[in-house]
């Protein structure tokens, strides 16, 4: 039992801090949403070097062998920041997939290169009708002389618009198989546009697009197990993105109400506020735990155990986020809705997590359904 | 005790619904049915429309051009236009300002602003925030100081409505600094022409611009234009604050959004079925709309109550507030709820009502695409108008007697 | 639309308010649930004399020819009162039984009866395991010559202890019958206790209970939509009463929170106290809107509007009453959890409606599943 | 970042539970289980049998007899114990009053009550809240007057637990009106069989006897049982208050009584089926589930980072106290719905031991019967100990600065 974080991971929360507060205020982040990427390329290339970049990925394929704890931390603090960089998608969801179901070539290739910052990626997963259930694929590939082809619709694919290539899934006759796509080629069209929370993403569509053989990530139609895994991987970054989110949240909220001055007296003298506030900061160490829960689990060999936990985390941290986000914009009022402040905009990042990779009754579900199973607490 | 509408309101509703059928304009409604961006001539427009039919004014006694109509005909309309599409009414001009009017104003007062109140010739908008006193009004600082035959006005108003569009602010402004607080605050009412004036965006977080900040500088007031006697504006505010009651809980609206979620609902599929299906989503609408039928019930009965005029209007009105915010905040939460996917977009474009939809998306992202940002914009309706906070104050305060 | 009561309607409330307040206080309600009846005979011969025991028979069986929110009326004052006279029981549920499913005759000999005050009747009908199934009977009723033969088993009877006869539900080869069976005949036994409210039921054993052809009340094998029917009109009758014990939960919370001083002032000028207070508020007037809905709609004709209704408003006040409940416990401090004062006997009322007939999330289930209908909004 | 237990702590639940195995007497476990009434001679012969394992105080320093256990072993054995169905060690003399003696107490009083705590001969209990004095502890009145070698007391307190049973109780009187009102404080220590204490019992709303009101009459205390110094009470009950720690959240309970709920959802059937197989009662669970699973390891975290006294105790214990008293709370209340018709009978009987079960009803009534009067009963848990809206206070004020 510990929940220290090691040396290590201290020095980097430090380094992340401190390039957050200093090289990442909201102005910077304001500007960088309206460019036309959506993010800051330079603000990626630190990132490759402060190592994030390379976090999860084994250290014989330029990684820094970092578990899903570490990238809890970097997410805690990403959250913090508001940072519009499509981490998630290029290392913690494609970067994973590669890590986990490809070939020793593949790593070999494209993780040095995520690591170093040259290759973005989004994995275009979902579909248009699916709603969050991950095993429904519609599009199909099919083997032919030259390698695969591939058809179908991908539905709000996170960091598409910047994205190098694309991880596709894609049924064959046996199962859902992935496939490295480049953004460029003919077939792929894209229809990109900016998120609610000033991130970018884009449908895709895959008309007779024509891959070779090694497009191919590990071997035909048993991506599912890795998919599964990469999500659960991927709601426990935003699990800790979340809880980063809330911090932040309730410093700004508390301030405000010492500031904030009405009927005479700080707002934060009213008993009934003070104990929203207090509300809120409970909801945020209780998310604390069940993101760390999330992370600690994420890494489990066991695919029931980290399902378990990773949708109990996600679905708790999003009401709590519920909470915490739409309280801190009630105890500014006015203030609290307008586009001016940093404070709408974490709302709404917190609301789009919480409606990323399955919403909280989809998460409350796989949760609820596993009870009739005996099990320990967590 | 009878929930059952009389014949003579059911025949009531049959003739609104007739009127709406034939004069509200079809581009107007698909912008409202579509949630698209509502422009200021289509406001104009529809009050234009109203007026010709002698339904500019639908609480205002017939004396001032009003229908007379009782409190359950006022109801009644507003729930179908409402489920029709027609746009809001906006309430500056007809529920704010004419009623002070009407009450305080001098017969040229009434005279002047009240016909052009009712035909949509004047968009009025409202100055009663600033930026030091939100729920905190009487601590207001814009200053008007007498001189000769005008005020001259300086200070600043913020969280005002629309009013890059208006003819007509109507103020509350600090005329003395002794005594109480609320004893020196004057209710002028100010051409926005009037040299000095400045109105500044204020862009919502659904990046929207809906609100200003209105900035006063030297601007000259003629003295007619104050509203009954100078340090009395604090009575008139109360009364005006007081004074809008029907169509606080937005029924016929949370109605209308209710039979759209539902619609999404069983457009949406999860595992292949309507989402509608999902019992653990299907229960969500259920609750909400249980807290909706509540909530239609407890307003008939207050508006009931005050148009038997038994009694001075209750709590009721804080609980409508509160209960009718909450409501649409529910309802706009479950909408964006239910897009999946499509609840993350940003799609500007498709707030304009000639956006001819995506053949790249789906088609339910035509329709979904304004959702998430009302969610966000709706937060506004527990703080606006009071906040929720406020409410319970009142109710527990004036109310109870805690 | 009209929200008001007839005069008749104010004038019977008002006698059963001053009934409540001089012939009914806290003490004598608490001495009559230690009797041995556990209520108070001469209240029950006093509603005999209001004629609220006659309220919803027809006037040609000696009734009042009242309807249900004549019933809500009555039972709003009950609650205020906490009477524990098997009021739902006999009259409500069983009286309406007879009204609707029983034949002239039955009617002509039962319901003056029961209007007069002689006659106390309970309703056997749930049994253990069914939950709340409406159409769940294992109950077997079998035709010989002398009439039919009853056995089985039914649970948590409430008013059973005190009932001359019971009303019993049973199956027959065609469907589900109504039995009046003599509570002192031979193969009856009843198991007999208080309920946590100060109430009275048992459990009761059938077994190879013989009863006369008369026994049968109406046809055979078509009971259910009766019961059905009897089972709504319970709720909204169940709503009111639930409305009526808020409403004097809230005045008695008010004083206390008026008079009751801490840190130098009363405890009602605490903000956070306040709003609690003002939400118990709002949350009475809301169920009052919807026990005034299941009221009127339990008199209509169309089944499924009524049921409908009445599951939404009995969802929806159990959860108001559950709140209400709670917060004024809470708000007592202390004063709330003992036995001395009315607040804990109000409190563990309003869950006991709430459990009744179905509890809030069996009613939710039963609105939420007519959802897929199209419907006005109530 | 570790949630696994080492090795060692791995090995110190084996023992624990190989103790309980073999110590823990059945006829208690079963009453615990069962929800049955505990009586005195249960909670007396347990704290015997853990004296006799010398673990008979496990927060307490070797020193005076504890184990010197760090936090995370007390939450292992607070969590086994809870899980066999050990009674609750009760805490007015382990966690109160003992921790007060050790650390502003005098050797001769540290001699002569601390061991008769850890071997379970003297039974203690409090006496803090009085009738006018419930959250605002400070304006107690009961009054001590020093009279030669003894201090007379009259006064009345109340809210105490199980005082019928006690052979001491620990006071805070007044024993000066000058000044602040917490400075004339003191802290006595008073025999129960002193003349002049009568104990008048409280029914709690659940029927059953588990509080008391105390009434001193002229009642002879010897100076020598005074803590510390006269008048510096108030600094000691601060200190007591702050001080229980581990145990607050009742993680170890809560899981015993989530995984009874689960028993007994699936035991109850609903339309033939398994109540938990009925997914709107199973997201209940899983719901109040997840809410223990948060505070679990919330919890830890607290008493992790306390063992290693990297910080003085934060906003953590308020925390813990608010949620943990909610999901006991929900715990109950969901026990009490699972058993839909039998949640109604009060079968008073039944909290006795010897209770046969009874024929008539179905097996499951037999556990039924105490939990509907639990359900109540746990409705003082967000009262006690500092209601849950003093709670808030010290968050909100105390920590965040409000």
């Amino acid at each position: 039992m510990d929940f220290n974080y090691t040396e290590e991971q201290l020095a980097l929360q430090d380094t992340l801090r401190r390039f957050i507060a200093r090289d990442y205020g909201f102005e910077h982040r304001r500007e960088s949403a309206k460019s036309t990427d959506g993010f800051d390329r330079s603000a990626w290339k630190t990132f490759a070097d402060f190592g994030i970049l390379a976090l999860p990925f084994p250290e014989g394929f330029g990684g820094l062998n970092g578990n899903a704890v570490d990238t809890m931390l970097v997410m805690e603090m990403l959250g913090r920041g508001l940072a519009l960089e499509p981490y998630v998608s290029t290392v913690v969801l494609c970067g994973g997939l590669i890590r986990d179901a490809g070939s020793t070539e593949q790593k070999e290739t494209l993780l040095p290169a995520v690591a170093g910052g040259e290759l973005m990626l989004a994995f275009a997963h979902f579909e248009s009708g699916s709603r969050y259930a991950v095993d429904h694929v519609a599009t199909t590939a099919t083997a032919n002389g030259h390698g695969w082809k591939i058809d179908g619709a991908k539905a709000v694919v996170l960091g598409a618009p910047s994205a190098d290539k694309l991880l596709v899934s894609a049924k064959d006759g046996k199962g859902i198989s992935l496939f490295l796509v480049d953004a460029k080629i003919p077939g792929v069209t894209l229809r990109a546009y900016p998120t609610q929370d000033g991130a970018r993403a884009a449908d895709v569509k895959l008309a007779g697009v024509q891959v070779g053989a090694d497009a191919l990530i590990g071997t035909a139609g048993n991506a599912l197990p890795a998919i599964e895994r990469a999500l659960d991987y991927a709601n426990a970054a935003l699990c800790a993105e979340a809880v980063g989110i809330m911090s932040a949240l309730n410093e700004v909220t508390l301030e405000y109400l010492k500031t904030r001055k009405q009927f005479g007296q700080p707002i934060g003298k009213f008993q009934a506020l003070q104990h929203r506030m207090a509300d809120m900061v409970i909801a945020t160490e209780q998310a604390r735990s069940m993101a760390t829960l999330a992370a600690v689990r994420a890494d489990s060999a066991d695919a029931a155990e980290r399902s378990r936990s990773v949708a109990a985390a996600k679905a708790y941290v999003t009401q709590s986020a519920r909470l915490v986000g739409q309280q801190a914009v009630q105890l500014h009022g006015g203030m609290g809705v307008v586009d001016e402040l940093n404070v709408s905009h974490y709302f709404k990042r917190l609301t789009m997590i919480g409606l990323t990779f399955g919403d909280a009754d989809y998460h409350l579900g796989r949760f609820s359904d596993t009870l009739t199973m005996p099990h320990e607490c967590f | 005790m009878d929930l059952n509408f009389t014949t003579e309101e059911q025949l009531f509703r049959e003739e609104v619904r007739g009127f709406l059928r034939a004069k509200l304009p079809a581009e107007i409604s698909h912008k409202v049915l579509g949630g698209k961006r509502i422009e200021k001539s289509d406001f104009v427009r529809w009050q234009q429309l109203l007026n010709e039919q002698g339904w500019g004014a639908i609480a205002w006694p017939e004396a001032f051009g009003g229908t007379g109509w009782n409190a359950v005909q006022q109801h009644i309309f507003d729930e179908e236009c409402a489920d029709a599409g027609a746009p809001m009414q906006l309430p500056f001009g007809l529920k704010m300002v004419a009623p002070v009017i009407m009450e305080f104003g001098n017969p040229a007062q009434q005279q002047r602003f009240l016909p052009h109140i009712v035909d949509g010739s004047d968009w009025w908008c409202q100055g009663y925030s600033e930026p030091g006193s939100g729920s905190d009004l009487a601590s207001l600082t814009t200053r008007a100081v007498r001189e000769g035959d005008h005020y001259t006005v300086n200070g600043q108003k913020t969280w005002n409505t629309l009013g890059q569009y208006a003819d007509w602010i109507f103020c509350l402004v600090r005329t003395s600094t002794e005594g109480r607080r609320q004893k020196g605050i004057s209710f002028l009412l100010i051409d926005m022409k009037t040299p000095g004036i400045t109105v500044r965006p204020i862009i919502m977080l659904d990046g929207e611009h809906e609100i200003n900040e209105v900035w006063f500088e030297d601007v000259r007031v003629p003295l007619e234009n104050l509203i009954g006697e100078e340090n009395k504006g604090w009575t008139y505010a109360k009364f005006l604050l007081g004074h809008e009651r029907t169509g606080i809980a937005g029924v016929g609206r949370s109605k209308r959004e209710l039979k759209k979620l539902k619609e999404i609902a069983a457009t949406e599929t999860t595992n292949g079925r309507p989402l509608i299906e999902d019992q653990r989503f299907r229960d969500r609408i259920a609750q909400v709309e249980l807290e909706l039928m509540a909530l239609e019930i407890t307003n008939l009965r207050v508006i009931s109550a005050e148009g038997e005029k038994k009694r001075a209007p209750g709590p009721e009105a804080s609980i409508l507030k509160i209960k009718g915010s909450e409501i649409q905040q529910m309802l706009s939460e479950l909408q964006m709820q239910a897009l999946g996917h499509y609840a993350l977009p940003y799609t500007e474009e498709a707030l304009e009502a000639d956006w001819p939809g995506d053949p790249w998306m789906p088609d339910y992202a035509d329709y979904a695409a304004p959702l998430s940002g009302h969610y966000f914009n709706y937060r506004k309706t527990s703080i606006y108008g009071g906040s929720n906070e406020i409410q319970r104050n009142i109710i527990s305060q004036m109310i109870l007697g805690l």
